[in-house]
C-alpha cells in the first residue's frame, strides 16, 4: 500500500527509484514521452538497466547510446515518421557502445503484458504471435483455452521495478491526469513496484477534461515537476511535438561522435531541474 | 472505381500514382487502420475525394482522427484533437483492432513474399543483422484482426522476396498489395498479378519481384489519375 | 461489418433484434437502466429468453415476473440498499410463473466474461471462485499460467444475440456518448451479435465530456429516442434515480396478483413508445 | 482509537454503536471499499469525524466518492458526481480490486462461519432454497483482492453459524469482524470474541453463535460511543 505521492525534485525522484540494474519502463506512447525524467536517469549515471518500452524512440535511442542498458525490451523501435533509430540499429547491428539483450514482442503482446502486470496477474491471453518468427526471439507461450480447445497465446505480466510517465498536470495530493493520446501510461504505472510521474504543472485542484485519465496519487511513489518534460514530444494542449528535432535526430545521431558530443553538450553536461 | 470519364492528369510520379491507386481502395469502405508515411497519404486522400466519412483509426488509440495535415507520427497532437475518441493502446488492440471491429488495414514493409507474409523486423539473420528494422509494431495482430488488409510497397526484388529473413507478420488477410508497378491479389494462396499501372509492362512487374510472379489471365490496367486526385494529393502533401 | 446504426422508433429496433429464445443481455450498473427498452420487449410478446445482466435490478424483476426468460445469468439479484427482489425470489423458491435456469457468477467474473466478449476471445484470466461454493454451480474453469504454473480461474466469453444499453445522447450519425458511472455497456455492445441504444437525446454533434464513453454508430445496430428510458434508474444530468419508486417496489412486488395488475396497468397495457 | 477522554453519550442503541465503532475501524487507512447500508454509513462517518481524507470505493466504479447523504444504492448519481475519477466495472475489478489497490473493505453477509467465510447467496440448498439471497456481487473477488476485510453483521444465531449454507466469499482476508455485541478477529485461523461491545457479557456473545466460541485471554471493551462521534451520525443519517 502506498502512502500518498510526495511531492519531490526531479532528481531526488530519480535518485530514489531508479537503481543500477533495475527494470525500468518510461512510457508514452509517442505523447507525453518522459524525456526530461529519462535524462536525469542518465545524468545520475545509472547503468545495466533493463529499459522497457513499447516505442523506444529518441529516448531509448540516447539511453541506449549511452550505454545505460542491459537490455531492451520493446515492440517497434523507430523514429516515427522518419526512419530508423541509429543508436539502436548500432547497438544492434555492431554492439557499440557495448552488446544488449533484446526482448522483443509486438504492440498487442506489450500493451497486454502492461494489463497483466497492472491486474496483477501473472499473464493475459490474446491472439498473435503464432505463425511468426517473433514467436523464437520473445518470451511467450500457448495456452489451451479449456471451453473451446482453442490454442492461444500467454503473454507474461510486466512488472518494471519503476515506472516513469509524464503527465500535463497534478494536484497538490499528488492525483495526477492527463489527456490526449494516453498509451499505456496508467497500466504502467499500476504494474510497477515503484513509480515517479513528471508533470507540466501543479494545480489546486483537478478538474476533469474529456478524455482525461486520472492516476491517484495513493497509486504514485513521487510526482515531479518537469515543465516542457516530454520535449521533443508534446504535452497535448500545453506543448507542441518538435517534429523538427524528430527529423534533425536522424542526423545527429546518424555518428557516434557527433552523438556523444550532442548528449554531452544537451543531456550530460547539464544542471539537473 | 475513379478516373473513368474525368481528365487523365499528366506528369505525375509511379509513387504519387501508387498513393492514388490506394485512395481508391478506400471508396465504400467504413473504417481504415493507418500507420504513417505513404498509407497515411493515401487515407488522407480518399477522404478527400472518395470517401468523406472514412473512419481513420491510428495505433495510438486516436479513432476517427480528421486531421488537416499529413501527421508525421501516429501520435501527432491533431489526431487526437480531430478523433471522434481516444482509447489507451490496449483497448485500441483489445476491442477494436483484434476483434475486427476496423475494417480495412493499411500495411507497409521492408520484405514481402508470396503469400504475402511481411517483414519488418531484419535484413539478415535476427541475431547478427544487415540491417535493424524497426520491428513488429502492431503489425502482426492489425494483419490477423481486419478483414482486408493492403500492403503498400515500393516493387523491387530487395523488397518482393522469395523467402523472407523474418517473418514478422502472417499475409492470410491481405486482399491488395499496391505498389509503384501494379496491384498484386492473392489467387489460390499466391499473390498473383491483377493489374498494371498505366505503361508498366509484365517484364517489368516480374523483373522488379524475387519469385516467378503468377499473371491473372485478364490483366487490368490502373485509370490514369484524374486531374482532381492528382491536385488534391498535391495540395495535400503541400499542407 | 456492421453499417452505421439507424434510428429508428424503439418498437422497430426491439422488433428487428429480439425474437423468442435469444440471448439477450440489457446492461447498466445502477446507472442507465434500460427500462423502456426492457418494457417494450414485454410488450411484444417475447418469451423463453436468456437475460443476462449483471444486476438484475427491478427490470429483471419485471422481465421475469410475467414469464419471459427460459435462464438468467447474473452475479448480484438484489434490489439496491431495498432488499430482496420479490420476483426473482418466488421464481427461484417456488417456480412461479415457471422454473427458470440461473447461471450465477461473481461481478468481476461477469465483467470479464463481457471483457472476452467484446476482444472476441473464448475466455478471459482471472482470480476468484476457488474455494467457494459459487464453482458447483456455475460455468467457469481451471487454466494454469504457462509461466508460473498458478492455478487461476478462466471464465467463458459472454456474446449474447442482442445487448441493449441505454445513454445520455447519441449524435444523427448513430454514435452514442454516456457519462457518469459506466458500467460494462461498452463492452456488452461489442460482444453482442445485435445492439441498441437508447437515448435521452439527439444532437447534432458529440461534445466529449469529462468521464464521456464513446460508442461509435458503426458498431451499433439500432439507435431509439427514449427520453426518460431508464427511470426508475436515472441518466446522469438528465434525470434522477427514484429511490422512492425502489422502494415502493419492494411492496407492489411482494404479491403475485399486485404485481400482475401493477405490470398490467404500467407496462403491458401502454402503447410503445 | 477514540472516544477516551471524550464526553461519552447516552441513549444509543446498538446498531449506532456498530456504525461508530466500525467507523472507527477506518482511522489512519487510505481507502475503503464499501456496499450500501451500515457500512456505507460507516465509512462516511469516519470522513466526518476520523479520516476526511479517507478515499471511498463503490463497486459501481465510483473512486474517492464524497456523498454528502447515505446513498441508497451503490450506483446513486452523487457518488459518480463527486468522485475524483469514475471507472468502468472491468477495471474496477481488474485494475482497482482485485490487485489490492483498496486497502480496507467493508462487507455484509446473511452468515459467517468460525473462519469469516460469508454466504451471500441461500439459506438451504442451492437447488431448493428457503430463502433466495441476492448472490456474490463483487463480494468473493474484494475478500481476496483487499488487504483487510471488515465485516459488518448482526450477531445472532441465524447469522453467525456453524456451518454455511453455502460459501460465497472466502475470509482469508478478514481482520475483523464487527457486530451489535462485540468485536471478532482471526487469532490462530479461528474468529475470537477480542473486544466486548460496553454492558455487553461474554455469556450474550457465545449465546448469539452457532459455534463455541473462542475468547481472547485479554479481552477489550469498546470505548462507549463519544458524544460527537453519534451526534456526526444522526446528523449524517438525518440528512
Amino acid at each position: 500500500m502506498h502512502a500518498m505521492a510526495q511531492a519531490v525534485s526531479l532528481s531526488e525522484a530519480i535518485a530514489e527509484t531508479v537503481h543500477d540494474g533495475d527494470s525500468v519502463a518510461l512510457e508514452g506512447f509517442t505523447h507525453l514521452i518522459p524525456f526530461a525524467a529519462g535524462h536525469e536517469v542518465l545524468r545520475q549515471g545509472r547503468r545495466e538497466l533493463e529499459l522497457i518500452r513499447m516505442t523506444p524512440d529518441l529516448l531509448y535511442d540516447q539511453m541506449i547510446g549511452v550505454g545505460a542498458a542491459r537490455k531492451l525490451v520493446f515492440s517497434y523501435g523507430g523514429n516515427p515518421g522518419v526512419g530508423s533509430l541509429h543508436r539502436f540499429r548500432d547497438v544492434v547491428e555492431h554492439g557499440w557502445p557495448h552488446p544488449i539483450e533484446l526482448e522483443e514482442h509486438s504492440h498487442a503482446g506489450m500493451a497486454n503484458r502492461y494489463v497483466a502486470g497492472a491486474s496483477k496477474l501473472p499473464f493475459m491471453v490474446m491472439r498473435g504471435y503464432s505463425g511468426t518468427d517473433l514467436v523464437g526471439q520473445t518470451n511467450v507461450k500457448a495456452v489451451v483455452c479449456p471451453f473451446t480447445g482453442e490454442t492461444l497465446t500467454a503473454v507474461p505480466a510486466l512488472t518494471p521495478d519503476v515506472s516513469i510517465v509524464h503527465a500535463q498536470e497534478a494536484d497538490r495530493d499528488g492525483n495526477v491526469q492527463l489527456w490526449g493520446i494516453p498509451g499505456v501510461q496508467k497500466e504502467a504505472v499500476l504494474a510497477a513496484t515503484r513509480s515517479v510521474v513528471t508533470v507540466e504543472r501543479i494545480v489546486d485542484q483537478l478538474e476533469l477534461r474529456p478524455g482525461g485519465v486520472v492516476i491517484p496519487g495513493w497509486v504514485i511513489d513521487f510526482v515531479a515537476l518537469a515543465p516542457g518534460g516530454s520535449q521533443p514530444s508534446y504535452a497535448l494542449g500545453v506543448t507542441e511535438r518538435d517534429n523538427d528535432f524528430y527529423r534533425e535526430w536522424d542526423v545527429i545521431s546518424r555518428d557516434r561522435d557527433q552523438f556523444t558530443a550532442w548528449m554531452q553538450a544537451n543531456v550530460l553536461g547539464k544542471v539537473a531541474a | 472505381m475513379s478516373g473513368a470519364g474525368e481528365t487523365p492528369a499528366v506528369g505525375y510520379d509511379t509513387g504519387e500514382l501508387q498513393t492514388i491507386v490506394a485512395a481508391r481502395s478506400l471508396a465504400g469502405k467504413r473504417s481504415c487502420f493507418i500507420g504513417v508515411g505513404r498509407p497515411s497519404t493515401a487515407a488522407l486522400l480518399a477522404r478527400m475525394v472518395h470517401n468523406p466519412e472514412l473512419v481513420l483509426v491510428y495505433e495510438s488509440g486516436t479513432i476517427g482522427a480528421k486531421p488537416y495535415r499529413v501527421p508525421l507520427s501516429i501520435g501527432d497532437g491533431e489526431l487526437a484533437q480531430t478523433a471522434d475518441f481516444v482509447v489507451s493502446v490496449p483497448e485500441m488492440f483489445n476491442y477494436w483492432i483484434g476483434p475486427g471491429q476496423v475494417q480495412v488495414a493499411f500495411l507497409g514493409a521492408a520484405q514481402v513474399d508470396r503469400h504475402a507474409n511481411l517483414n519488418s523486423t531484419v535484413i539478415g539473420d535476427y541475431a547478427h543483422p544487415k540491417t535493424r528494422l524497426p520491428g513488429a509494431g502492431g503489425a502482426p495482430e492489425i494483419a490477423t484482426g481486419c478483414a482486408e488488409v493492403v500492403v503498400i510497397a515500393p516493387h523491387g526484388k530487395r523488397t518482393f522476396v522469395e523467402q523472407l529473413d523474418f517473418m514478422t507478420t502472417r499475409g492470410d488477410h491481405t486482399t491488395l498489395v499496391i505498389t509503384d508497378l501494379g496491384v498484386l491479389e492473392p489467387r489460390g494462396g499466391e499473390l498473383t498479378l491483377t493489374t498494371l499501372h498505366p505503361r508498366v509492362t509484365v517484364e517489368q512487374v516480374q523483373e522488379a519481384t524475387g519469385w516467378e510472379l503468377k499473371i491473372a489471365e485478364q490483366l487490368g490496367t490502373s485509370p490514369e489519375p484524374a486531374e482532381h486526385e492528382l491536385s488534391a494529393l498535391r495540395e495535400l502533401v503541400s499542407r
